[in-house]
């Protein structure tokens, strides 16, 4: 029975990293509909520019604002050279956009940083915790929890910018409705700046996290992949919708792992997600918590 | 000229609607809607906006699933009909906001209306042998008869995106009379015309009624336009049916005029 | 400025829906074919086949599928690889269990059973559209691949999971040879083409195209959604698993679940964005370019090493060619959404209507 | 001429006999081009006689034809021959007003009519009408519910059942036809006065036919585009008599606006088109020319410049060194060849453009780009031609030589004399203008002043009636200087006055599409005809084309007097509508002189402006008035034989 509720959490905890990842795409999308399939290939680059910057010798202090600084112009970027000319093109235009962004950045980074798996060190240890262990029989793996603490962390932070600030708000005009966001006076280049800033510096928080767990390499990009599922659960505008169906998402498919694998020869992790999303799918298209749309015509 | 020039003569109800209710959510758009159309008539639907016009006709084309009610087509109750079979039912219909299929030609959208009536499978169509290539031709001479009727042989390739509203309008009209209706539906065929083109419209309208003998069933807004060609006119408010009668029962109905009339103009 | 249009009437509906109905294009095609069956097969070397032409021919198969899926049905997919990996797989199955399984019958098996496993995943796409969708179809794409290489009766047990793919015998004839692997690639795919094109201009590729621009009013000419998309999923997938096997059979000589991985899938998608989504013009065109693209890199880069001695190291030359790939697709996308085909189209119109301007 | 096919149903039925499956008609109709073979069309004009013969139309009866160019109205014309009857075209653009006249005068009791809008306007003719009896259509849209009208399809069912109740009738009644007979009436459009109905036989459009067939070496492959109105000579002619005669293709199109579209797609061997249609359509060539990139535009003007040069030389046959031809070739690939394409005139081996005069320009430019161009003179009188321009002797200013088997001869006072079997048999009714019209020689005449130049070919002057005299006594042809003036692209129409007066003036159209275009360009703004022709620019445009004319003019000679001295801009477009003009574009001078008298007074008053209000009919049919201040120019003039300095 222990061994369930330590499965259950470890795929939770994963789940809340999902959430992060998943964030940076709800807030692009929330934000100009765009679906940046990117993502991904934004945490590999944001990952390999810090390991690339300690490699020459940066202290984390500096490395994490410089890179912190690079996601964002970098962010600025993609929105000012590839979004803006492709602004009214419809959806699927942007979508392809972002695919082809994706192996471009995948390129660059490993053009400068080179190709080669790095290990990075936080300066947590990936070690059950004692004192839980002891009481409950339960392990828990302290640099999960305190990566899912960061990532929760960010996920209110975003969750109370998004709500609370004026520019948050000015987003979700934006998100609902582009002209009459620009009617009532809001800059939608500027906003839209913003969004692709502010999703750099999430993809920088989880290529570290993720970087510090599986080690930064090629691989981080299909983290992304794993946040697809997440989002159609959860709904591609819906910032609950993002953390829930990571929670979902990293519970399931550990447990799936490990209680189903074995009988399936094991590896499904790699598409279990998306079938249970896609079954899900089946019975509540809009997801878990987009609204239901009645068409009108 | 006016609808009631000779050559078709109205028969039985082709078309009936018994109490029909439909609600989305809680909020209803239908009222117990009771009304029927007569073969070969003319029948207008009128009514401030929102009056629930056009979710009456969704419903009668089955784009919409009534909660209550019935409706008889041909004599025969439908249950739960979806907007295809109706279609094969031989009812056809224009949008309000045109709903055409931008990225083709005008005589592909137009040969659309025909798939009804061409059965080659798909392995016969890549084909393109037999009766694959015998359908293609039959119907595209009877698409080129309803192009000629409604006067578009000079833009039969042009991509639609490329139409001034008009002829799109018009082209949309072609898709439905391509499906050789009996029942044919039109959802605000003027809105948004000049005159000349509304006139235009009005003689193809008359004229597919006289040619073909189709049955029409029409919104409009137009209070000229309905009162010329209709033979008999519905008129809805909040969802619910005020009168119902000929273009003159209805200029005298007091409730219509309250309802209406008297605000519209 | 070529084109003689001038007496050249439509007697007959057939002449006016034909594919080529001008006569200078059905000569310039004439003249392209001549050159693709004879000039090539006789003046290629081993590597242009084997090279480029056979992947270049193969992938304008799978570009065709997808683009019947996502340029005519407008049904997104990013699981194209897989359906060829069941194509692949079927036709090896085809071959080994039933004892003189003609190979022409076992490719074409392999379509049959990719186009029912598209049809499976087809399915949600009556509920879901759009991104949701297309997110659906990588499950398609990780699934699939998955099931390939757990369940070993598929790869007959095989250890590695890399088959050697049987040799093509038709009719006793052994197709060992590059030029006649191309020959007989190349009279597929043109068959195929064709029939793509036949259904795109009729009834069936109307449907698609009414679903993909407005579904509503498609339903309510009678046009069957779930019929029209199920059917799209099945035959662009038919297309994938023929190119599939084509692929392991005539190109790679192996059947391995890894060459279909989902990078593969993009590269088609990328054909189909470039070559011009809804035309199978697009899709040879789309083809050619990438196929074309990193053979062109390479030889760039070896031009600069030996003229200007800028030495490009190999890892980085793969990663350039990312960032080449990622950066043409944006730039397509920017400049010409309707891709090469539309390029050619246009050029096309300028011509015919020589010397005004278009 | 062949005995036994001297009238039009013979031939037709030869036709079906020796090429019966070959493509005899063609229309553009439900987006294909639907062709009927010889055989089908002696079939159908079998049911359509028959037909009306079963209506009671009898041997000597006029069968009014009225509509756009469809096949089964040029069958029913056959119909009617064959029973010995007398088609009569009339203009389908006419109103119902103008119908009445001729339906009359032609004591017209059936009539063959295209659709529903020529219906209408037969039904509200009738009441004017009493004889109008049986009115039958083609085109049945919008008609069912008429009374009293029937469908050409219902006639010919009837036929057919007649044909089989009295087999032999339709045969006996062909051959009872015989070459002498009137074969067709058809109303002259009547500068002046009421339109007299023209009657021909068969013999006559028979040899006329001929004589243009030999004179072409036309064939039963070439194929024609027939488009022009069936009540003018020319389409009679071309699209009838030599269509029988020499058995080619005659196209339909699909409609009044898709001719242009359809002429591409037939691309026609034989075509006939009247100067203002080569003129629009080398207008838009132009206009379309100048939105083109750079390259092209250089590549045009360039290659142009070379047909120009060497093109008609070529055309001719005449010696070109190998040079320019080499540079001609390479400019037929890059251009001449695609501009005939474009145009639909990649196949013409033999066009031809009469009715007016054509300007020098307009025709070389068609000429030098390997369209085998000419001219032709005649009259409907003439069955359409007196001269032909023959392959390699052509020349822009003439009208060519004598077609065969006619004579030609001019008057003492100018008048051009022409005698032959192609005359008119007489005018209808009107035996007084048949006599003044053809001398006791057996010479018509034919009203207009020209001469035959040293190489043989006829030059028209002017019409001999307008021919006049200044007050100098110096001779004065106003059409000559018209022509010269409508020369310009940006000229529509002119009309110049000067008959007993001391100088010449003229009215000035402008052409709206040409000038506008050259407005915009320089943008200069105006918001529509009136407003366009009052710019002092545009009066400057205009006062250079009649300086240019003027230095001509000097150097003809007696000519040389009639310089335009002061002209105006009209306010608005001579229109048929208004009666400025006839329905073939000729202007009515003695009608607009009264209309406009204020307009000339001021011109000879030496005003420099005038007021003026005027009465006209819209498009829609509504009139209304327009007023202007006409502003008046004085135009720079030349001595005599100062010409080569000045221009």
């Amino acid at each position: 029975m222990s061994f369930f509720f330590e499965v259950l959490i470890g795929g939770l905890l994963s789940g809340v990293m999902y959430s992060l990842v998943a964030l940076g795409f709800v807030l692009i999308y929330k934000a100009s509909g765009v679906f940046n399939f990117a993502q991904g290939a934004m945490v590999f680059f944001a990952a390999l520019t810090y390991v690339g910057l300690l490699e020459h010798g940066l202290s984390p202090w500096l490395a994490a604002p410089a890179t912190l600084a690079i996601m964002v112009v970098l962010g600025l970027a993609i929105e000012r050279v590839v979004l803006r000319p492709l602004v009214n093109q419809p959806q699927i235009t942007l979508f392809m956009a972002t695919i082809g962004l994706t192996f471009f950045l995948e390129g660059l980074a490993q053009i400068v940083w080179g190709a080669n798996v790095r290990g990075l060190d936080l300066g947590l240890q990936d070690e059950p915790m004692q004192w839980l262990a002891d009481s409950t029989g339960i392990n828990v793996s302290k640099f999960d929890l305190v990566a899912a603490g960061v990532a929760a962390f960010m996920v209110t932070l975003l969750a109370l910018f998004f709500n609370r600030t004026r520019i948050g708000r000015a987003l979700r005009a934006v998100a609902d409705d582009h002209q009459a966001a620009l009617a009532v006076g809001i800059p939608l280049q500027q906003i839209w700046g913003i969004v692709w800033g502010v999703a750099g510096f999430v993809a920088l928080v989880a290529g570290l996290l993720w970087g510090a767990r599986n080690g930064v390499q090629y691989a981080l990009t299909f983290v992304a992949l794993k946040a697809l599922p997440v989002l159609i659960l959860g709904g591609f505008e819906s910032i609950p919708g993002a953390i829930v169906g990571g929670l979902i998402i990293g519970a399931s498919e550990k447990l799936a792992e490990v209680y189903l694998g074995p009988f399936v020869g094991g590896g499904i992790e790699g598409w279990f997600p998306y079938v249970l999303a896609l079954l899900f799918l089946l019975v509540r298209p809009e997801g878990l918590f987009g609204e239901k749309i009645i068409r009108r015509i | 000229m006016t609808a009631m020039s000779g050559g078709r003569s109205i028969g039985g109800a082709i078309l009936a609607l018994d109490n029909i209710t439909l609600s989305f959510g809680g909020v209803k758009a239908l009222t117990g809607i009771s009304f029927d159309v007569r073969e070969h008539e003319i029948r207008a639907i009128i009514g401030p906006n929102g009056a629930g016009k056009s979710s009456l006709l969704n419903v009668i084309n089955g784009v919409y699933h009534p909660q209550q009610g019935t409706i008889t087509f041909r004599g025969e109750a439908r249950h739960g009909m979806n907007a295809h079979d109706v279609a094969a039912h031989g009812i056809a219909r224009t949008f309000q906001n045109i709903a055409l299929f931008k990225g083709m030609s005008v005589l592909d959208n137009i040969m659309t209306g025909r798939n009804l009536k061409m059965h080659a499978s798909v392995i016969e169509q890549a084909i393109y042998l037999g009766r694959a290539r015998r359908e293609e031709m039959e119907n595209r001479a009877m698409v080129e008869a309803v192009i000629d009727f409604l006067e578009i042989q000079h833009i039969r390739k042009t991509p639609v995106g490329r139409l001034p509203y008009g002829l799109q309008k018009r082209v949309e009209l072609a898709r439905a009379l391509a499906a050789e209706p009996s029942l044919l539906l039109l959802d605000e065929p003027m809105a948004g015309m000049n005159v000349e083109e509304k006139q235009d419209m009005c003689r193809f309208v008359l004229d597919v009624n006289e040619q073909y003998g189709t049955t029409i069933v029409l919104i409009e807004h137009d209070m000229g336009v309905v009162m010329d060609i209709s033979d008999r006119v519905v008129v809805l408010d909040y969802g619910k049916k005020i009168g119902d009668g000929t273009p003159d029962e209805i200029r005298g109905n007091q409730a219509v005029i309250d309802a209406y009339l008297g605000v519209a103009h | 400025m070529f084109y003689r249009e001038a007496g050249q009437f439509k007697l007959s509906y057939n002449a006016d829906a034909a594919i080529f109905p001008i006569r200078q294009d059905r000569i310039a095609i004439a003249a392209i074919a001549l050159i693709a069956f004879v000039a090539i097969p006789l003046l290629a070397t081993p590597y242009a086949f084997t090279g480029i032409l056979i992947p270049f021919l193969i992938l304008s198969l799978a570009a065709i599928g997808l683009n019947i899926l996502t340029g005519y049905a407008g049904q997104l997919s990013l699981g194209s690889a897989a359906f060829m990996a069941v194509g692949a797989f079927a036709s090896y199955n085809f071959m080994l269990r039933i004892p003189g399984m003609p190979i022409l019958l076992a490719f074409i098996g392999g379509g049959v059973m990719a186009a029912l496993v598209g049809i499976l995943f087809g399915l949600p796409s009556l509920r879901i559209r759009g991104f949701y969708l297309a997110v659906a179809t990588l499950a398609a794409q990780f699934f699939i691949l998955w099931f390939l290489t757990k369940v070993g009766w598929i790869t007959n047990y095989s250890a590695s999971g890399v088959i050697t793919a049987q040799p093509i015998v038709i009719l006793g004839y052994e197709f060992n040879t590059p030029s006649a692997k191309y020959l007989l690639v190349l009279s597929i795919v043109t068959l195929m083409a064709l029939a793509a094109k036949n259904m795109a201009r009729g009834n069936v590729g109307r449907s698609w195209m009414a679903v993909r621009d407005m579904d509503v009013a498609a339903e309510v000419i009678g046009i069957r959604l779930m019929r029209a998309k199920l059917l799209a999923f099945a035959v662009s997938s038919f297309y994938c698993g023929v190119a599939g096997a084509l692929f392991a059979y005539a190109y790679l000589g192996t059947v391995e679940p890894e060459a279909y991985n989902l990078d593969l899938s993009f590269r088609i998608l990328f054909m189909v964005i470039i070559g011009g989504v809804g035309t199978v013009l697009g899709s040879f065109l789309g083809s050619a370019f990438i196929t074309a693209l990193p053979v062109l890199l390479s030889v760039t880069v070896r031009f600069l090493d030996s003229s200007i001695g800028l030495h490009i190291p190999e890892s980085a030359i793969s990663n350039l060619e990312l960032m080449v790939f990622g950066g043409l697709i944006i730039f397509f996308l920017i400049v010409e959404p309707h891709g090469l085909a539309r390029l050619w189209q246009i050029g096309k119109e300028k011509l015919r209507l020589w010397p005004f301007p278009h | 001429m062949n005995s036994s096919l001297d009238t039009f149903p013979r031939l037709l039925l030869e036709h079906a006999r020796v090429r019966g499956d070959r493509p005899a008609t063609r229309e553009k109709d439900l987006g294909i081009w639907q062709t009927w073979t010889w055989a089908a069309v002696a079939a159908d004009v079998r049911a359509l006689a028959c037909g009306l013969a079963a209506e009671g139309f009898r041997r000597g009866m006029h069968l009014a034809i009225i509509g756009d160019n469809r096949p089964r109205l040029y069958w029913s014309m056959i119909a009617a021959q064959a029973l010995g009857g007398v088609p009569v075209p009339m203009y389908q653009d006419a109103p119902a007003a103008e119908f009445a006249y001729v339906l009359n005068d032609a004591e017209i009791a059936y009539a063959v009519v295209e659709d529903q809008e020529q219906v209408d306007k037969m039904l509200e003719s009738r009441p004017a009408v009493p004889s109008l009896a049986h009115i039958f259509y083609d085109d049945a849209r919008g008609l069912r519910n008429y009374e009293g009208v029937t469908a050409l399809d219902v006639l010919m069912e009837k036929g057919r059942a007649f044909d089989r109740a009295h087999p032999g009738f339709f045969d006996t009644e062909v051959a009872k036809g015989r070459a002498e007979d009137v074969s067709v009436m058809l109303y002259t459009s009547g500068t002046t006065g009421k339109p007299k109905g023209v009657r021909q036989t068969h013999r006559a459009f028979i040899v006329a036919a001929q004589g243009g067939v030999e004179f072409d070496h036309l064939v039963a492959d070439d194929s024609m585009l027939s488009y022009l109105p069936m009540a003018w000579v020319g389409d009679h002619l071309f699209s009838y008599a030599q269509w029988l005669v020499a058995g080619f293709t005659i196209n339909c199109p699909e409609s009044g606006d898709t001719v242009m579209t359809d002429l591409r797609e037939i691309g026609p061997t034989y075509y006939f088109a009247p100067p203002r249609v080569f003129e629009n359509l080398l207008t838009q060539v132009m206009i379309r020319m100048d939105d083109a990139s750079s390259i092209k535009r250089w590549l045009f003007a360039h290659f142009t410049g070379v047909a120009r040069r060497v093109g008609s030389d070529l055309l001719d046959g005449k010696p070109v060194n190998a040079i320019d031809r080499a540079h001609y070739a390479l400019g037929n690939v890059m251009i001449y060849g695609p501009l005939r394409n474009v145009l639909g005139m990649s196949r013409i081996r033999v066009a031809y453009t009469a009715g007016a005069a054509i300007g020098p320009d307009l025709f070389r430019f068609y000429r030098s780009i390997g369209i085998n161009l000419k001219q032709l003179y005649g009259s409907t009188e003439t069955c359409a031609y007196v001269c032909l321009q023959p392959d390699g002797g052509v020349k822009f200013d003439t009208v060519g030589i004598a077609a065969p088997r006619v004579e030609l001869r001019i008057a003492a006072d100018g008048e051009v004399l022409v005698r032959g079997p192609m005359l008119l048999k007489e005018y209808y009714k009107r035996a007084d203008a048949t006599a003044e019209s053809i001398d006791a020689d057996g010479y018509f005449h034919t009203g207009d002043a020209g001469f035959v130049d040293n190489a043989g070919q006829l030059k028209i002057i002017d019409r001999a009636r307008d021919v006049g005299k200044l007050a100098s006594g110096a001779i004065f042809a106003p059409n000559y200087i018209e022509n010269k003036l409508k020369f310009f692209p940006h000229v529509k129409e002119a009309v110049v006055f000067g008959n007993g007066r001391d100088a010449v003036c003229a009215f000035i159209n402008i052409d709206l599409g040409s000038v506008g275009n050259w407005a915009e360009r320089r943008g200069i703004a105006y918001s529509g005809y009136t407003d366009l022709a009052a710019k002092p620019e545009v009066y400057k445009l205009i006062g250079e084309c009649i300086e240019k004319v003027n230095a001509e003019l000097a150097g003809e000679g007696a000519l040389g007097a009639s310089q335009v001295r002061r002209f105006l801009v009209l306010h608005k477009e001579l229109d048929p509508d208004d009666d400025e003009l006839t329905r073939t574009r000729k202007v009515r001078r003695s009608f607009i002189a009264e209309k406009y008298a204020v307009l000339i007074d001021a011109l000879y008053s030496g005003k420099t402006s005038q007021h003026i209000r005027t009465q006209m009919r819209f498009e829609d049919g509504r009139s209304g008035m327009v007023a202007a201040d006409l502003h008046i120019d004085d135009a720079r003039t030349f001595a005599a034989g100062a010409a080569q300095k000045a221009a």
